[in-house]
């Protein structure tokens, strides 16, 4: 079994990518993969709690706290966070945060690297 | 190399396609990237689908935007899970680009 | 008492952007916008899809299903319920190969009397011309 | 002298739709037009307080505070911010918060509106 | 109606400009919008010059990405400033589209 | 010792999206990686501008000026400080009507050796093919 690194970036909320990222990462855990999944750009804000699950807008944090409680590793970029007014404080448990060179060291051991860039 | 490569418009901003000559090309349709498989545009399939690759569309997003295997316009575009995505990253490809 | 005539214009496709979604809720909260104004004062709002906006109204979108999402189609039956003008350009449904058959038209099971108007581009202008102000997504 | 309606829909932080808005009312203000200014989407990210200013990021509170000091009008997509873990609790100070009415209310006797939408 | 619209991309992903037909029109370059007023493809101006239009670029936007005045490959394309988008909005024009 | 290689492939101008100088930060970010790392593994960073994305490299960008943000400009000067690779394609300058004289080149004041080099596209190819994993922004 193999290690997936999977980075999202400065994309829309409503452009699914966070959505597509959280699958992947599901089905590849599913086939016993180890899944990084680092969130930098507005992609960190899949990263604090407490957003409110409305039916019209995509809510991530039951489907990532169950992949997170089986070993997924999910990263948020601290400076892309703060900068948008996302501290520790408000960040959901299990998330963690640091440096863009995170992303980087885990590409290091990575088999597979997908990033999610995009507009 | 072999590069399997995601595309995830329908109107395209970037040409980059166009230049990439790996080894093996793989295009799998995701997010409206998917229209490419089950829209024609006066009557013209998308000249997306004339790459010599092989190509894939994500049975969640074709679905998530009303379509279901048997609207996709050309047989050879493969229907595929996500679990399927995995599968081909990591044993049909070596590298990735989300276009 | 007057009226503000607002046209909602989606120019491209959705679940990419929020947007196309975002223009269907705003343009529904103009059933509520009274409470804003002076009695008998109006802001309406018309919505037309256009070029490759045409998407939208695809039928059978299974967003719920896949992405625990409400779907962009239940959104413009909500409109219609709520007795909203909703256009949708004929030459572009052409253009993608699609007919009336292919896109939501009504919302019978949620008793809508409005339907959904296929027009040719030009009612579409005369829509925009009428319009106060115009709202492009 | 009139009023300007400027809608700032789902769009990145990186995209400066957020900065054009903020530069366009302080111009309009300027001239000594009044101006309502309606996040929703994404957009609504510039409501809330304590985003760290880094040269690397958009930084709109200093700004937005002084316009709104002068009179902007700014309110924020209700639903659009909760989805997003944005509370009543951490927006910023004179941004208010409301249903998606409030923008075509405002539009009702606005000399005219830009909406910005966009990807 | 007289209508002014805002463009703020370079590689366009709506033909909307082909099909608005307003007794008046003027295009505001804004943003990425701003490289159809200075960069040329292959030689050639950009086509959204093409249209019976006022052009305007905005000139934060122009010097934000590197040029100035003088890049402006176009005299019909005039410089202006955020103040002078409210005056065209407020004066010039009736409604506005952002594209 | 092992070392990865990444490619950093920019293909769209900036600005309206964050993403081409998130690929340089992200890029950058390669010069602190090791205390992620065993001693001797490295994680380098190769970035290469093509299609509009080579209209990043613009120089007398004033985004400090106007928006009160760092320019793309200053994170490859920043790029070059730190003596990463810098390719910029040459075909799509030329497409665009540029020329190694509009674009930044060093980084002199800063005392950086590295320079952007200009160079055909198959050279890029060739970075790519040399790469553990492509990024594509």
């Amino acid at each position: 079994m193999g290690k997936l690194t999977i980075g999202c970036f400065a994309s829309l909320v409503g452009s699914l990518n966070l959505d597509f990222a959280v699958k992947l990462s599901a089905a590849a855990m599913e086939k016993g993969h180890k899944v990084d999944l680092w969130v930098s750009g507005n992609g960190t804000m899949i990263s604090i709690e407490e957003q409110r699950p409305f039916k019209d807008y995509s809510s991530l944090e039951k489907p990532l706290k169950e992949l997170m409680d089986k070993g997924l590793n999910v990263t948020a970029c601290e400076a892309c966070a703060e900068a948008r007014g996302y501290h520790d404080s408000n960040t959901l448990k299990g998330v963690k945060r640091f440096s863009m060179d995170w992303y980087l060291g885990s590409t290091f051991d990575a088999d597979r690297v997908l990033h999610i860039g995009g507009e | 190399m072999k590069l399997v490569a995601f595309v995830s418009d329908y109107r395209m901003t970037v040409d980059t396609l166009d230049r990439l000559k790996p080894e093996k090309l793989g295009i799998i349709l995701v997010q409206n990237g998917v229209y490419h498989a089950t829209v024609k545009d006066k009557g013209n399939p998308s000249p997306l689908l004339d790459y010599s690759a092989d190509y894939y569309v994500l049975k969640d997003d074709l679905e998530t935007r009303g379509y279901t295997a048997s609207d996709v316009v050309n047989s050879k575009v493969k229907v595929i899970s996500f679990g399927d995505i995995v599968d081909l990253m990591f044993n049909d490809y070596d590298k990735s680009a989300w276009i | 008492m007057a009226t503000t005539k607002l046209g909602f214009i989606v120019q491209r496709p959705g679940y990419k952007s929020e947007n196309p979604k975002l223009a269907l809720t705003h343009a529904i909260a103009s059933q509520s916008v009274e409470i804003y104004l002076n009695e008998g004062d109006l802001v309406t709002a018309d919505i037309a899809f256009i070029g490759e906006g045409v998407l939208n109204c695809k039928k059978d979108q299974k967003a719920m299903e896949t992405y625990d999402l409400s779907s962009t189609e239940s959104h413009i039956k909500m409109a219609l319920l709520l007795d909203l003008n909703v256009l949708v350009c004929r030459e572009d449904l052409e253009r993608y190969g699609m007919t009336e058959n292919d896109i939501v038209i009504d919302a019978e099971e949620f008793g809508a009397d409005m339907t959904v108007k296929v027009v040719p581009y030009a009612e579409i202008t005369k829509m925009m011309e009428e319009m106060n102000h115009l709202l492009f997504f």
